[in-house]
């Protein structure tokens, strides 16, 4: 099953979560990444997210296996948009579900972190001051 | 001497003007961007990039092979 | 204003998101408790929450106050149900914003730990075995 | 010699069969609860409970004010 997905459309959480549901699941937790007004002392108006696509399917896949692996989860999601979008928009989101919340949590913050720093999306902003650009950050990818 | 189509993302795809081309290529997948950044003046180095081939990360010592797809990995900024 | 409650009916986590939602944020980071099955290998039919109501309402309150002076965080809300709930209810949420999401992670993660630890709310569980009884986890409350 | 409400939450209440009473009370909060304990044979010591009056939590030390309310709080479940 794909848990994994890149989305042309705004995220729906609420079905998303739905399908964690489970009577198992003590803990649910889920993080979203919004998309801010500012970054990094400029202000931004919008961006765009583009992906190679075949390639982020696979190693966002990656990454939700090895969550399951490390950490004691029932089930875990991931969706990340692609194309425009505008302040206040989704831009990814992770969903958790586990017996206990200890790992609910680690296997949450796990998959941002890993996603962020491994999956082939990158970041193009338009700022106030007319100006735009791709985000290459400065780490080793 | 080997085919191959490569893929341009992001600000490569802007320096390059295009989101992909077939080259000819000799050597290692290493010299393979060396080429392409010295004619489209790219300005990451190849210590901050990744390499895929056919959808795969590869390694920059691994030959290009007639008929695959390169992709130049910038650093990724998602989420 | 209010942003611990305690609710007697179902929780809607869509609703108190949006409250949250704001131009300035990059992260937001959320955990819910849902009712599970079992608990220390025993098999859970359903359960009930009673409050001291005051206090809680009090205690909860300063939670949210020291997660918002510990923490890099926008805001922040908790709402813990009271009353009968059925496996796979959801009995807490805890929602945070921030502009970075290692506060908003940090923040969510205190707020839940805290709520469980200090905040007079009580578990009556009923077991399949037909018995029932109430959760006085013995650590130090 | 102060008259105060006593609540009883959780197990207390079970035990107690009721979840409140007013009671005569001399001394501190602790020697009150150690008399209701006896009263109504509650199975948690005092180390186990926390103590509020009037919606505030409490020292055990605190002496009973006339017209108070003492809530006695066995360890919390919430989550």
């Amino acid at each position: 099953m794909t848990r994994f997905l890149l989305a042309q459309t705004p995220i729906d959480t609420a079905t998303l979560r739905a399908e964690l549901l489970d009577d198992r699941v003590g803990g649910y937790a889920s993080f979203e990444g919004w998309v801010r007004n500012h970054n990094e002392g400029r202000d931004v108006l919008g961006l765009r997210y583009e992906a190679y696509a075949s390639l982020a399917q696979a190693e966002g896949e990656k990454v939700l296996d090895e969550a399951c692996a490390k950490f004691d989860i029932l089930d875990v999601r991931c969706v990340h948009r692609v194309g425009d979008l505008v302040i206040g928009e989704m831009a990814v989101w992770v969903g958790v579900s586990a017996a206990h919340r200890d790992a609910a949590f680690a296997a949450c913050r796990y998959v941002i972190d890993e996603v962020k720093a491994r999956v082939p999306i990158w970041k193009h902003e338009r700022y106030a001051e007319g100006d735009a650009g791709w985000l290459h950050p400065d780490t080793k990818p | 001497m080997a085919k191959v189509t490569v893929l341009y993302f992001a600000s490569l795809r802007d320096a390059a003007g295009m989101s992909s081309e077939v080259v000819d290529c000799e050597g290692d997948l290493r010299a393979l961007y060396g080429e392409l950044r010295e004619r489209h003046g790219f300005a990451l180095p190849v210590e901050r990039l990744r390499v895929a081939v056919d959808g795969a990360f590869a390694r920059w010592s691994d030959e290009a092979r007639d008929g695959s797809e390169v992709a130049f990995i910038p650093p990724v900024s998602g989420g």
